[in-house]
């Protein structure tokens, strides 16, 4: 199994949601995270000081997937997260060694 | 003047000061929307507090040396009594003048409690408590009184002829004068200065409850100058209260226009803080004499504070280093002296002693203020530790987080 | 008239205005509570500016305008001038009428302001800042005087009989015309209507910030209603504004009551936007003829009032897909026609003149609305790019955002 | 008494009602803000709702029940009557008194809505809002005018010289004793004792609104106890209105130092909510004589209202299990006696007859209450679901959430 | 060593941690998320218009543990988080790679 | 490639962040979380009850690196970010099985 992880822009989170069902997924969990990379941040300016917001508000996504959903789950979120602009983000995958459902004790495929 | 007058004047002077104490939750929503959200229970408290303290001494002993009557000692030197414990209605009748006795002092009280709510905007966030309350105390039980009665006690400054209907001197000159001491010992915030001297921005926390501080100021602004011609019961009075409302309230809109497009032409964005100021630069403005001016005038007298305040901001952050997180000093100090040197654009007070009165006032404040809390400096430290500071005064001091659930 | 009724008159008119002004900050929080946390900044700038706008435009031409006395044109034209500018002390005596002139001007500024705060939470969240300020220079400077004058300046409305004792016409139709206008033209936030045509809820930030501003325009309308009996020297016009009183907060209250048992019944739960609207709905009812009802009626009209704006909300929200974040065009523009054509009810106006003033009102404030916003949009586009929407008017227009802490 | 007299007093009258009104948003900003941001909007809705319960019940019945004049049957017994419902313009005169019926009943109506916004702040988080609307209409319609009846009705109480100038028992003890009543039946918020019976804190979600909710009650509080002279034409009462503001400042002044002091020695913190508390438990203190006492006196009387109102709180959570989210059984009922029996220092009342009046007013309230509560429990249970609590009242009840983007 | 992520309901966060207390967890780090699952979410009412809530407040735990821990952690967190009822969350379990002390620099093991 | 993740003190972000930059990072993903160690939490004080708060505010920071940066990167933060106090945090270190970059759909290093 493994652990998907995508960092997009917050306002594709629905797109992406969406994205995710069509092909299967059943559950994600999401997370307020700030990002800082190649798109640089913007300028705020309060009482006449410019400061540099350079950590951007991003949304974090992690699915649990099967191996065999895996590359299609990555495509979805490719797809629906896209706008082609530089900030949109990345995706993670990491190997899962275990999974379990906690209300039933299920584990690994079964859990999801 | 009969009962009738009397009883007129009394309530409108009930009701002037009423709109005053409301300025307390002016400065403290104010305050509290333009710290971090760490340090917002703290200034919460200290607002509380020193209202409350700025009301026991003003009664204790202030309110008696600001209006020593015929025990002054001199032109310069005010009298000193604890009688005003004791004002109840026995002592009070219509002998006392145009108003009862009880409802000068609530009126006059309200004053000096604005005065000390300028200063704690300014030290906001890295100022203990105690010796802030202690602060409290001597400015309001001394201080503030000693000036109060040059100008309106009839001492000195009145006797040179310096102008100043409400207040843009005795009252905010005065609170702007002491935060001036006081940031000049305490420093800026950890973190408002880079090493290399660059000023970094601590962003409020709260904008809409800081805006809500700033309409509280303007309603209470009424009462402020509307009460201080001290008397409606007469055509003349009463057109003159009229007068005094509409040029408060005009004063206040060229503020707000003044400094939003300063704002916009010279930082590119309208930014809301400076618009808040704004609005706090155009009523001290006018408080100096805000009788005398037709509305048109009262706009543009205004609406140069308004200006002045977004340079003053500005300035005094990034080139003299005074880090004031609420604009305090600028809006009440800087504006304030503007204020008064405006007056003879409306035939009221000379250009000279209205300089004078500045001054006078400026010195006393600042010197004393200084003294005393150098003094408190040296007795207790009157700046939170290091940690404390980073940690958040709500935390440190007060025990109790202003949004705990949002974080 | 005795110069101590005069007195007492301009004091009354004066505390009135204090109060009516006061609703600038009832708007400011009900509308900063009602929009997402990344426009609140934006909508409070705003607030302070139109405020503003409206003081400094009514100052120079709109009071003039309103009531040109005998230099109108005719009674659908008023006249022209610059003659308010230079309102000073000096030009005033008891020869004015039964209040001061300055106290007079006073209390008509802030209804002016108060139209013009319909329209900022009607647009909230996509309208440009800089168009949004030059429509309030022509709505508070030219639009709404011209039809102000057409009823309380004594012009073509008054004439035919038209009954509209504090504004539920005058001021919130009006507010409400022009903030349909500026909504045609500028469409729904995005993200509001689904391709389905299906509308998605876009919950306010702040709930109890905007409960406080619906509990500062309760406060503020006594002032508002209370004041526009224009006089308080006689016992029969004492007793009227006592009746107000009591008829303006019993309004209130059953529109509360009202709009809380429909939401409860239709849709479930006891939505308390839908309280707060109610509120203003019941004063918005009554103001067309506060004095005339009994306690009862009055609190039944206010209590018609908060089921209108229930049904009117939904309705202009999910079937005309009008898009108006705080409800403004229900609550003073449904509630306000409710409220014109209700004064038959106790007797004051007659339906069909009452049908008419709504109709001639409305039709006057919409069409020029149109036409300034429509020529504005032409000029510079009225509406923010779908950039600074999404980013939030406060990072793309003013820089600070409301509540930096929490994120 | 002259036509302006009259006018003057119903003026007076009228602007201290909208003092008082101002009250609402005082205890809906302060228990908006000592909630968990779960249940702000719903505490929200409660507010609004009882508020405009409150004035429909006491014109439908309320207001008649306590001033029966001559209808009443004994001086236990008041009498009953819808006759208010149908108060106009037409029945009015200055043969009514010293100001207008109309202006009489809206002084009075402020007063009920301030009781029973006590009981809200008491039950917060866990009463559901239905059965609190329905026990808002008992306590507004009959159990509040009752009890009134008997002290300002000139019934039973008053007859026995028991003193309560503008209510520290009538309305405080009383809204204190209904929410006694009510916490004693609802039980503590889940989680806030251990099953060891250890107490653990909630912390309250907004600590700025919340002080801004004390400040609007110091505020509304000079119409509350200013307006309760119920005339200002004379030099005398103009005085004691004059004296009575005074003592009300310094009052509240005392209640936050004796707090804030008692809070800083005994538990090494500022704490900021026992500031708050301590303003409302000096303004209660104050409220049964606050024309009477000295300066120095009032002063005295509100800071051990502070004092107590520290241990009152603590004790009361800690010891008694009795979970008040805000404080208000501490503040309107430990410290309503406090006032209660203080009068006697100034002269006013006697100790016996105090005691009397206290224990007539506590027992009666709070018996009442309890059975009405207890029967709306046994009918439909007043009491959230363990769910619906976990989940927040604002979701399950009201639909809202008060602050949803911040989360 | 494993690094054991707990996806559970916010308000057994107590409860949980009382459990690893018990098995000898000496750390953990909390987060706030939301989540996406068989649990539907509910429907709130704004104005009028129904819109579904369905991200669900949770809280998420991580816990870094030695292999030998992991098995006794999973049982600890499954048990105290069960409510049985949906909803009641998930457990990831990764390999670590290492783990580093800041303060110290201790590795693996020793820095847990 | 490797996934670092640092729990550390939220006011040693901005020292972190800069030694990431001189040691060639070119983005992160940051995380506001709350951390139970060694370090106790500190008591608070609301109307006289007192409580524990004993979690406390930490910053994560996830930084996706070449197997070949892995070491340099620990060792930046674990100089930026230590004070010699209990409860500068901690690193953790993962294998990262797959990075994709949304926007060009680069992969792994390319990705960074
Ligand atoms: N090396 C990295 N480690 C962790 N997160 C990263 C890394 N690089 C980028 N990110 C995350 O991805 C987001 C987008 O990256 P950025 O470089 O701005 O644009 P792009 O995805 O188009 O390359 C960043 O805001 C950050 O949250
Ligand atoms: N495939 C998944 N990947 C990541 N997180 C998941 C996944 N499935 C469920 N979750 C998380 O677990 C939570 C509970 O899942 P849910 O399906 O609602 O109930 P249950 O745990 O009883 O199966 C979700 O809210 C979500 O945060
Ligand atoms: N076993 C663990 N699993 C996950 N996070 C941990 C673990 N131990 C500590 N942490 C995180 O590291 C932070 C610091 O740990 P702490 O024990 O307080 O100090 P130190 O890092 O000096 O050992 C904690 O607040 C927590 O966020």
């Amino acid at each position: 199994m493994k652990l998907i992880t995508a960092v997009i822009k917050p306002f594709k989170l629905d797109e992406v949601r969406e994205a995710l069902l069509t092909v299967g997924v059943t559950g994600l969990t999401v997370t307020d995270v700030k990002g800082y990379g190649r798109q640089k941040g913007h300028t705020e300016l309060y009482r006449g000081s410019e400061y540099e917001v350079d950590l951007l508000p991003k949304t974090k996504i992690d699915i649990a997937v099967s191996d065999e959903q895996c590359e299609e789950v990555i495509e979805a979120v490719t797809k629906a997260a896209n706008t082609n602009n530089i900030g949109d983000g990345k995706i993670f995958v990491f190997g899962l060694d275990q999974l379990v459902r906690i209300r039933t004790g299920d584990l690994n495929e079964d859990a999801l | 003047m009969t009962e009738l007058e009397f009883a007129l004047n009394t309530f409108y002077l009930l009701m002037s000061g009423a709109l005053v104490m409301w300025m307390a939750a002016g400065f403290t929503m104010l305050e509290a929307g333009l710290v971090r959200s760490k340090n917002a229970s703290e200034i919460v408290t200290k607002n509380l507090g020193l209202f409350s303290i700025a009301c026991v001494m003003y009664l204790t002993c202030g309110f008696f040396i600001m209006y020593p009557g015929d025990s002054a000692i001199s032109s310069w030197i005010p009298g000193f009594s604890f009688s005003y414990l004791s004002l109840g209605m026995e002592g009070q009748d219509m002998s006392y003048g145009s108003y009862s006795e009880a409802s000068d002092f609530f009126f006059q009280v309200v004053f000096v409690a604005t005065a000390m709510s300028i200063v704690s905007g300014a030290v906001a966030e890295r100022m203990k408590l105690l010796p802030f309350f202690a602060f409290a105390v001597i400015l309001t039980g001394f201080i503030y009184p000693v000036q109060g009665y040059w100008k309106w006690g009839g001492g000195g400054l009145d006797a040179l002829g310096y102008t100043d209907f409400a207040g843009s001197g005795v009252v905010h000159l005065c609170g702007a004068a002491a935060a001036l001491a006081a940031v000049s010992i305490l420093g800026a915030r950890k973190g408002k200065y880079g090493s290399d001297g660059s000023a970094y921005a601590i962003p409020g926390s709260n904008i809409p409850i800081a805006a809500l501080g700033a309409l509280v100021l303007w309603l209470g602004w009424f009462g402020f100058n509307g009460g201080s011609q001290l008397a409606i019961h007469t055509a003349a009075d009463a057109i003159a209260v009229g007068q005094v409302f509409l040029n408060t309230n005009m004063a206040a809109a060229g503020g707000v226009i003044g400094a939003l497009f300063a704002s916009r032409i010279f930082s590119g964005k309208a930014d809301v803080t400076m618009a808040i100021n704004g609005a706090i630069a155009g009523l001290v403005a006018i408080t100096a004499a805000p009788d005398t001016p037709t509305g048109g005038l009262a706009t543009l007298i205004g609406l140069i504070g308004g200006i002045i305040v977004y340079f003053s901001v500005i300035t005094l952050d990034s080139k003299f280093k005074i880090d004031d997180p609420v604009g305090a000093i600028s809006a009440h100090g800087t504006v304030g002296i503007w204020g008064i040197m405006a007056t003879p654009l409306s035939g009221a007070g000379a250009f000279g002693t209205q300089a004078i009165g500045a001054i006078v006032i400026f010195g006393w404040v600042f010197i004393t203020s200084y003294v005393v809390l150098k003094t408190l400096d040296s007795l207790v430290g009157i700046r939170a530790s290091e940690e404390d500071e980073e940690l958040g005064l709500d935390k440190a001091e007060i025990g109790v987080e202003a949004y705990p659930d949002f974080k």
